[in-house]
């Protein structure tokens, strides 16, 4: 019966040690950590294993009259696999870091984020209530924020630390407004009694449609979505484990995660689950154009991310909230593999990050082959996981709308043309620099994670192995479908490597999607122009007409003293004429008037 | 026939007249003077009013009374107020209102 | 236990005394801030939750014709107070640096401040109730103008005479409240006013309240009655600041509570409108201010005005969620921002100044102070697991319930819903205002200068950890807080 | 008393204190005030206020002027100088003492009782002893308050104009 | 416990005067010390049996009731004249060393006797001002503390400051004298009498044509009075007088003339008060007297630089809230409880900061603001003191001065004076700053000599006193009130 609390608070248990007394002692902190995921990873598997539990599993946090905010946990098909998820990829990541942090002077601090992140996650997860979900929502953020920011002492770090988080403060604005809304019209917060009470909501389609986008606001942020996009990118500047958990597998997901979960909310309103739909498909476009010019071996892969995120936002918009959960899960593994593995490859570049000054990698075999695995997943090759979970979204598109569906096979191609550019530049070739020179395989701790993760990203897609742990769409057998899809990643995966075979310099050179559209500056022009601006306004008013009204008052009072003082000039009989002033005056007020 | 109203505004002319010489003096003595003539002319007041309203027949001596309390006063005070003044003569040489203005603001 | 409240306020007082006597300093302060934690604690467990209401009670009548006593007296709402109050001194006391000339008067004048403070939290007569508070008037002018920094002088005096001001027009509210009520029943006794209040006898004078409304709010900064605060909390001493921000302008906002809104129910509604527009400007265009802020304490100063606007949000919904998160943010802010100033004014010690230009990187050598005022930053910016975040929430649903149930129809959004709304938005511009400012002071490269700075010394950390451990258990267990406020509140809305 | 010679002596009162003011020479000032005062002495008696009439002659007339007479001489005053005579105080106080007496105007004119003519007396009148009477039967509290006032004013002459105090 | 006739009080202060004169003019010691020892102990024990004290009531028709009373009211301000009078002969103690200096002494020390025998006087005029009920005793007792304050105010004859004050005293007072006649005038033509019950009872049944005069008359008494209490527009020789005076003298005026012309104030008020149209006038006016005041005493008090000149227009200024206290005069019952138990207040805090300023003039030699500086550091005591009393006249809560201003407040409102009630809130606002000025020389600023000031016993223990009682009377105002029922 403990077990859930125990996947839930062990992470947290050893979060609160670490930050309260143990994160000067690294190693200590590194074994608090790691031992706290693998026990949360054990108690999740027998969670997975024993039957849900009859009795739902609630604290009383908050409680006043009718209003109750609990910590409830929901144990079903969707949170137990999700936790699955979090807790396998989390373990692995932790051992991977345990190599790859280990000479780093703020390990200690490391790992206690990592702890505080598994905690959130999980909560996110567990969550049965809206209020829940949100504390969560808002503790990863928190997390990512510590972890983007983890190398503080230099000035990029903090400030994607900050990009990122008050971007999904931005969503948490909508997706608060949301549940406020939600829970005005029903009444509660908990999903089972907003299900039952969605009748009020469904009653009011423009209300419905209101509260669900701006729920899917917390989507936006979180997920990553067009156009609150811009943080992923930067959140690179963490350290690479960190982009692999949090900003490739997990966290960027719980978007999708939620709108799954709230699936019986979404629903209600087509008109909103269309702009889902737009937003996801625009976002999968931009995202996979943008990664084509990306030098950056990171930021390839997260553009990658953000396109694939789409890809599940498009999904829950098609109403197939499945098919999303399914590539959620199967991306989860082999982008999390992606990035562990480019982390390997910066590790052996001595911590270089330009692809264009990598090349020949191959002999890297465990890196190269895990890549390998993880490439071809995302490309949607036919047999490797990312192909099946892919088909299932296309099929959903295909039968919705076509234009989405000829977007989503565009971006499928786009993906395979960069990933097979990726993969040809770092792999193949020669070393074009001395890093990549002597670039050496990695230690075993972080090939373990790399192989640990290739297994799932080869086989999550195939039934016997989803099919325990969710609900798979039904497979159209006559669907011509996935020999769109097929073509369109063998076409791009064809035409990025001929194009980029061999090259040392990147032949082609778009500017525009080079520079990501120009979001982050027009974003930057956006805030002068807008927020700066009203600041600077506010702080001027705020000095130059309230605070100069109230010096000027006062500055008035003195003054008024001031010139009174000059009555009293010492003159006698000036003192003796103005005595008679008044009398006259008291007289004519007194008498006259 | 004579009025009250006659003594009042002859008294209320010395009233004004006094008042004038404080406004206008400079000499400090001058000006003591002219606030004898407002006290007197308080007097002439009193004693037209007394002698107008009378009581049994006779003037209302309460006024009188005053007049002799206000008469007694002012001696008292015009020596008292000439000893200020010619201290102030030995201090500063001087009697003139202006040359008495140090404090002030 | 009758005795317990005279303690609490003869304690601070009788230190203070001892203080300008001779008495060691820093020892005898903080001897009687401990003495009193310990009091309040004690008060806090024995006070008998299931028959709520005043207790303790203890009652002088000093001036029978006028119904005036010296009465003292707590529910949870007050013990509430009196515990934050009891926490921050005791911190604020603990941290104040090394002073070199006039210790005593420095830490006397901290206990008048506290002193004064608790009177005002435990006292059930009106008048007290406001004499206490302006007892911390004149050490806080003090302070400032003694050992402010900056332009300590023009500090001082605005908050002195915005201070004095907004307390006399406070005082013409009472008064005129006082004197409204038939004569045969005029009191200052607050729980006989209550009683009158709820039986109707209290007339309901609209502009009665309009006027302690903007005494308070001129106590509490409310816009646009707020320019004092930013600039003497950026001069004041780091201590003073936290007792300031942190205790005494929770003042205003109990005396709303426990005063206006129960006495005056009526009235209230009637300026229910006026109240949104101006706690609207406190969150966003006092938010969009602090963002353009250049330095630490000013950023503080004005971010400790605008959340001022939360809590007002949740008194003007009036309502079980609305009350209850008012009352636990204004503790949880209380602590939230002394443990921020406590820290800025470390940091000032140390560098000498807060300007973001000049600073940046300091975690790197103070990384005790970079830790806790990441953790304080973030707490006051409404993070789950701290009580602002808690007791935020409540306000937001707070609002939102008054707004009433969903149209069948349409969208519609009343004033209530549109400044939640802003409040929402306001959290946003809380988070980048806080962000900018921890990133601007303690993270990125380190500036040359600073690299051989001292962390803060070990015996000087538990006071921040203290206040810390409060905040987290007022974000984890809201509960037990709520179970004391509940029943306070739930008086006051019957009241209406 | 006929109003030829209440005319006449109220002439004389305010023409001569017309010329306390007016005059620039203390002593002249001086002098004029006397003749005031013997000037208002007489109108006193035409009231039937013998007894004032004649104390106003004697205090006034007689100490008081003398007083100030021998402070003017021992002072050796002499004529003001003549400084600059500024408009500004001339015109405003000449208003105030103009609004003053067309207030005082207002009020006369207003006042019903004024209209009263002189009635003859008809008690037994023996104005001396009427006053003493009433002095000293009703007005003994403040006649011994007077008495103290005058020894405080003697005291405070003395202090104020001793050379050097022992 | 026995309690004494209050016009027994009267004849004590008489001969402790007399005797103090005998005393002075047939001891041959030079030093004239032991007179003003006698004179504080004798007037103390005066002032203790005055607490006990009863009011009595004089047969009505008796020649002493139609000048006297000596009701609650009357023995109230008689205690506080001779409360008065004791503090300042205290601080005269102290100020003999600088008095001396001013006169043109033989020997050192000499003829300051007088200079404890006078304010004897004064005070004995006060207590006759406090029981008078007829207006030749108003004028005659009247006349008994201005003429003693004449030579008072000129009593340092070196020092042109105090010469110069004298002077406009003198001739400023004499003119509101003439004033004061004149109107007294007024009211006896028209009503024949000049006892105020009796006139009261006239005015209540005089017809309306009367009322014109009847107003101008009472308009001059105004001029008359305000002209004692500080009020403006016939407050302009406050500052002055108040700078150039002897410290204790200072004190004194501001104390005991404004106490003294309050009562007789509301007596005359009391009397008008029979005829509801005059009285709506009369209140009209003492609201605009009381707003000029307030605005003329706080705003001109901001940039003063000098203590005993801020005290002037802090005097001028406390004089308006008491004159709103009258404007709000309602029924008569509250505005005498009000206004008593201010001037009671503003005596504690007023005297207490004289105190202070006489032991700093002592020690520094001056006596502007700057002459504070770092004064808590120079002496703790003294700072404290002054403090205490700067924040009592400022109106903090917990201290008398609060109390007051509450009473005021409360009566402005319960008349419903709003324009008083907004000027009175500003004002006090502004007179925050201005008493924080001194507080914030004596602890923000550091002292140019910063050797400590020495206090003897005497002062030490007043101040003690003065503190102790602002506190008391702040929370526990009951002993005050029940001396006004």
């Amino acid at each position: 019966m403990a077990l859930p609390w125990i996947v839930l608070f062990t992470p947290l248990l050893s979060a609160a040690i670490i930050g309260a007394f143990t994160k000067r002692y690294h190693n200590l902190s590194m074994g608090i950590s790691v031992l706290a995921v693998i026990v949360s990873l054990a108690a999740s598997i027998g969670v997975f294993l024993a039957p849900a539990p009859e009795t739902p599993l609630s604290i009383p946090w908050i409680s006043l009259g009718d209003f109750q905010i609990p910590i409830g946990l929901t144990i079903d098909g969707l949170s137990k696999a999700m936790m699955l998820v979090v807790t396998s990829i989390g373990t692995l990541i932790h051992l991977y870091s345990v190599a790859y942090m280990k000479d780093d002077d703020g390990k200690g601090r490391y790992f206690g984020g990592l702890s505080l992140f598994m905690f959130s996650m999980l909560g996110i997860v567990f969550a049965n209530n809206f209020a829940m979900m949100f504390i969560f929502w808002e503790l990863v953020g928190v997390s990512s924020f510590l972890l983007i920011g983890h190398w503080y002492n230099k000035s990029a770090p903090p400030a994607a630390a900050n990009k990122a988080f008050i971007t999904n403060r931005l969503g948490d604005f909508g997706f608060m407004l949301g549940i406020l809304l939600v829970w005005q019209a029903t009444k509660s917060l908990e999903f089972g009694a907003i299900q039952a009470g969605i009748g009020a909501l469904e009653a009011n389609p423009a209300l419905a449609a209101l509260a669900v986008l701006c729920i899917f606001c917390g989507t936006l942020g979180k997920s990553a979505q067009f156009p609150l996009h811009v943080w992923l990118p930067d959140a690179m500047e963490g350290p690479t484990p960190v982009s692999a958990l949090i900003h490739a597998a997990t966290m960027v997901a719980a978007g999708v995660y939620m709108l799954a979960r709230v699936f019986f909310l979404i629903q209600i309103s087509p008109c909103a689950l269309q702009v889902i739909m737009w937003i996801g498909t625009i976002t999968a476009v931009l995202a996979a154009l943008m990664a084509t010019q990306q030098n950056d071996i990171k930021r390839i892969l997260a553009y990658s991310t953000l396109s694939q995120l789409g890809y599940m936002v498009m999904a829950v918009g098609l109403a197939a909230k499945d098919a999303a959960m399914f590539h959620l899960v199967t991306h989860a593994f082999f982008k999390a593999l992606l990035f562990l593995g480019s982390g390997a490859v910066i590790y052996a570049c001595h911590h270089e990050q330009n692809i264009w000054k990598m090349g020949g990698l191959k002999k890297l075999p465990v890196t190269f082959i895990t890549f390998l695995i993880g490439t071809a997943a995302l490309m949607g090759i036919p047999f490797f996981s990312g192909f099946y979970s892919k088909d299932s979204i296309l099929i959903a598109a295909s039968g919705q709308n076509q234009i989405v569906f000829g977007l989503a096979l565009f971006t499928a191609f786009l993906t395979a043309f960069y990933m097979a550019r990726l993969f040809v530049v770092v792999f193949f070739g020669k070393a074009r620099t001395e890093n990549a020179d002597h670039a050496h395989e990695v230690p075993p701790i972080m090939a373990g994670p790399l192989v640990l993760l290739a297994i799932p990203s080869f086989i999550a897609g195939y039934g016997f192995f989803i099919d325990r742990f969710l609900p798979t769409p039904a497979h159209a057998e006559h669907s011509n479908v996935p020999m769109f899809a097929i073509a369109a990643a063998l076409l791009g995966a064809a035409i990025g490597a001929v194009i980029y075979w061999g090259k040392s310099r990147d032949p082609i050179n778009i500017r525009f999607l080079e520079n990501k559209f120009y979001f982050d500056e027009a974003y930057a022009v956006l805030i002068r122009y807008t927020q700066d601006l009203l600041a600077r306004f506010s702080a001027f008013v705020d000095r130059w007409v309230i605070g100069l009204a109230v010096r000027v008052a006062a500055g008035c009072t003195w003054g008024v003293g001031f010139t009174l003082r000059f009555l009293q000039f010492g003159n006698l009989q000036g003192y003796a004429f103005f005595f008679g002033l008044g009398v006259v005056a008291l007289f004519y007020y007194l008498i006259i008037k | 026939m004579l009025t009250l109203n006659d003594y009042l505004l002859v008294s209320g002319l010395l009233f004004a007249l006094g008042f004038a010489g404080v406004l206008f003096r400079r000499n400090l003595i001058v000006i003591f003077m002219a606030l004898e003539m407002m006290l007197n002319a308080a007097n002439l007041s009193l004693v037209a009013f007394a002698r107008f309203n009378l009581v049994d027949g006779l003037p209302n001596y309460n006024g009188q009374m005053l007049v002799f309390f206000i008469i007694t006063v002012a001696a008292a005070e015009v020596a008292v107020g000439l000893a200020i003044i010619v201290a102030l003569y030995r201090a500063r040489q001087t009697v003139h209102v202006e040359d008495i203005s140090t404090l002030k603001f | 236990m009758p005795y317990l409240l005279h303690l609490l306020i003869a304690v601070p007082i009788l230190g203070a005394i001892a203080i300008l006597l001779g008495a060691p300093a820093k020892k005898t302060a903080m001897a009687a801030a401990a003495v009193n934690l310990l009091l309040t604690l004690v008060g806090v467990f024995s006070y008998d939750q299931a028959a709520s209401g005043y207790q303790f009670q203890s009652i002088t009548t000093l001036v029978p014709e006028w119904r005036l006593s010296y009465f003292l007296g707590v529910d949870g709402l007050s013990l509430v107070m009196l515990l934050l109050t009891a926490l921050v001194t005791l911190a604020a006391i603990w941290v104040a640096p090394k002073v070199d000339s006039r210790e005593g008067l420095y830490y006397s004048s901290l206990l008048f401040i506290a002193a004064g403070a608790t009177g005002a939290f435990a006292s059930l007569d009106l008048f007290f109730f406001y004499a206490f508070h302006e007892l911390a008037l004149i050490p806080t002018f003090l302070m400032i103008g003694i050992w402010g920094s900056g332009d300590r002088a023009g500090a001082a005096w605005s908050i002195t005479i915005y201070l004095a001001l907004g307390s006399i027009i406070l005082l013409v509210g009472l008064l005129a409240l006082y004197l409204s009520i038939p004569d045969a029943f005029r009191t200052f006794n607050i729980v006989e006013l209550q009683a009158l209040a709820a039986q109707g006898k209290v007339p309901q004078t609209s502009w009665i309240y309009l006027t302690i409304l903007i005494g308070f709010g001129v106590l509490i900064s409310l816009f646009p009655f707020h320019t004092w605060a930013p600039k003497a909390y950026a001069s004041a001493p780091a201590p003073t600041a936290m007792l300031h921000a942190g205790v005494l302008k929770k003042f205003g906002l109990y005396g709303l509570l426990r005063v206006a809104l129960p006495l005056l129910p009526g009235a209230a509604q009637e300026w229910t409108n006026l109240l949104l527009l101006l706690l609207a400007g406190n969150i966003l265009y006092i938010g969009l201010v602090t963002i353009a802020q250049k330095s630490l304490d000013m950023t503080l100063g004005y971010s400790s005005v605008m959340h001022m606007g939360y809590i007002f949000l949740g008194i003007a919904s009036f309502n079980l969620l609305g009350l209850n998160g008012a009352a636990l943010l204004m503790f949880a802010h209380g602590l939230s921002i002394a443990v921020l100033f406590a820290i800025a004014g470390e940091v000032r010690e140390r560098t000498g100044t807060l300007e973001y230009s000049k600073l940046g990187g300091l975690a790197k050598p103070l990384p005790f102070l970079g830790y806790t005022f990441g953790i304080a930053a973030f707490a006051s910016i409404g993070l789950p697991g701290f009580g602002n975040f808690a007791s935020e929430i409540l306000v937001f649903f707070g609002a939102f319930e008054h707004a009433g149930t969903a149209l069948a129809r349409g969208i519609h959004f009343s004033n209530f819903q549109i400044v939640t709304i802003i409040a929402l938005w306001g959290v946003v511009i809380s988070a980048v205002y806080m962000l900018r400012a921890y990133r601007a002071a303690f993270l990125g490269e380190t500036n040359k200068s600073w690299t051989s700075l001292v962390d803060l010394k070990c015996c000087v950390r538990p006071a921040i950890v203290l206040l810390l451990i409060a905040l987290l258990v007022a974000g984890f267990r809201p509960q037990l807080f709520l179970n004391l406020i509940t029943p306070t509140v739930k008086t006051f809305i019957a009241a209406q | 008393m006929s109003p030829i010679f209440f005319w006449l002596f109220s002439a004389l009162m305010l023409g001569f204190g017309a010329c306390v003011i007016l005059n620039r020479n203390p002593v002249a000032s001086a002098l004029s005030l006397v003749v005031s005062f013997l000037g208002l002495a007489a109108l006193f008696v035409g009231l039937d206020a013998y007894f004032i009439g004649v104390i106003q002659v004697l205090v006034y007339a007689g100490a008081v002027m003398v007083l100030f007479l021998f402070i003017i001489m021992l002072l050796d005053l002499r004529k003001e100088r003549r400084r600059k005579i500024k408009p500004l105080v001339v015109l405003g106080g000449g208003a105030v003492v103009i609004a003053f007496v067309a207030q005082l105007g207002f009020i006369l004119r207003n006042f019903p009782a004024g209209a009263r003519t002189l009635e003859p007396l008809t008690g037994p009148f023996d104005d001396t002893k009427n006053i003493g009477f009433t002095l000293f039967s009703n007005y003994n509290l403040p006649f011994q308050a007077v008495g103290v006032l005058v020894l405080v004013a003697t005291i405070g002459v003395v202090i104020l104009s001793k050379r050097e105090l022992k | 416990m026995i309690s004494p006739n209050p016009l027994f009080l009267d004849i004590a202060v008489l001969a402790l005067g007399l005797i103090l004169l005998l005393l002075e003019a047939f001891d041959d010691q030079k030093e004239k010390s032991f007179l003003g020892w006698t004179s504080i102990v004798v007037l103390g024990a005066i002032f203790i049996l005055s607490l006990f004290a009863k009011p009595v009531s004089f047969a009505e028709g008796s020649q002493l009731a139609q000048f006297y009373r000596a009701d609650s009211f009357a023995l109230f301000y008689k205690r506080i004249a001779l409360g008065a009078t004791l503090l300042v002969l205290i601080m005269s103690v102290d100020f003999r060393s600088i008095l001396s200096r001013f006169i043109p002494a033989a020997t050192p020390l000499a003829g300051t006797g007088e200079f404890f025998t006078l304010p004897v006087f004064t005070c004995l005029g006060l207590m006759w001002m406090a029981s008078a009920v007829d207006f030749v005793m108003i004028f005659v007792s009247l006349e008994l503390v201005t003429i003693s304050f004449y030579i008072l105010v000129s009593y340092m004859r070196r020092s042109a400051g105090s010469l110069e004050a004298g002077v406009k005293y003198l001739i400023l007072g004499a003119l509101s004298t003439g004033f004061l006649v004149y109107g007294i005038t007024w009211i006896f033509g028209i009503t024949g009498q000049t006892n105020l019950q009796r006139i009261s009872d006239i005015i209540g049944v005089l017809p309306a044509t009367n009322h014109t005069a009847l107003l101008f008359g009472m308009g001059l008494i105004l001029v008359g009075l305000g002209f004692k209490v500080a009020a403006a527009p016939f407050q302009l020789w406050v500052p002055d007088v108040y700078q150039g005076a002897p410290t204790p003298i200072t004190a004194l005026l501001s104390v005991g003339s404004k106490a003294a012309g309050f009562i007789v104030l509301m007596r005359v008020i009391q009397a008008f008060s029979a005829s509801p149209e005059i009285m709506a006038k009369l209140v009209m006016a003492l609201g605009g007297m009381a707003i000029l005041t307030l605005i003329y005493g706080n705003l001109a008090a901001l940039p003063q630089d000098n203590m005993k000149r801020l005290l002037g227009y802090s005097s001028i200024a406390h004089a308006g809230y008491l004159l709103v206290a009258l404007a709000s005069w309602g029924n008569g019952a509250q505005a005498p409880i009000t206004v008593s138990f201010y001037l009671a207040g503003y005596l504690l805090m007023t005297m207490l900061s004289f105190l202070v300023i006489v032991v700093v003039n002592k020690a520094t030699g001056g006596d502007d603001i700057a002459n504070f500086n770092g004064l808590g550091q120079r002496s703790p005591v003294l700072a404290l003191g002054m403090l205490i009393a700067m924040l009592s006249l400022a109106g903090i809560p917990l201290t008398v001065g609060f109390l007051g201003k509450l009473l005021v407040f409360r009566d402005a409102i319960a008349q419903q004076q709003w324009a008083l009630v907004i000027v009175g809130v500003i004002t006090v606002g502004a007179g925050f700053y201005y008493y924080l000025k001194v507080v914030r020389a004596m602890y923000w600023n550091a002292a140019s000599d910063s050797s400590a000031i020495s206090v003897s016993g005497l002062t030490k223990t007043t101040i003690g006193v003065l503190v102790a009682l602002i506190f008391i009377f702040g929370v526990y105002p009951t002993p005050l009130l029940a001396m006004l029922k």
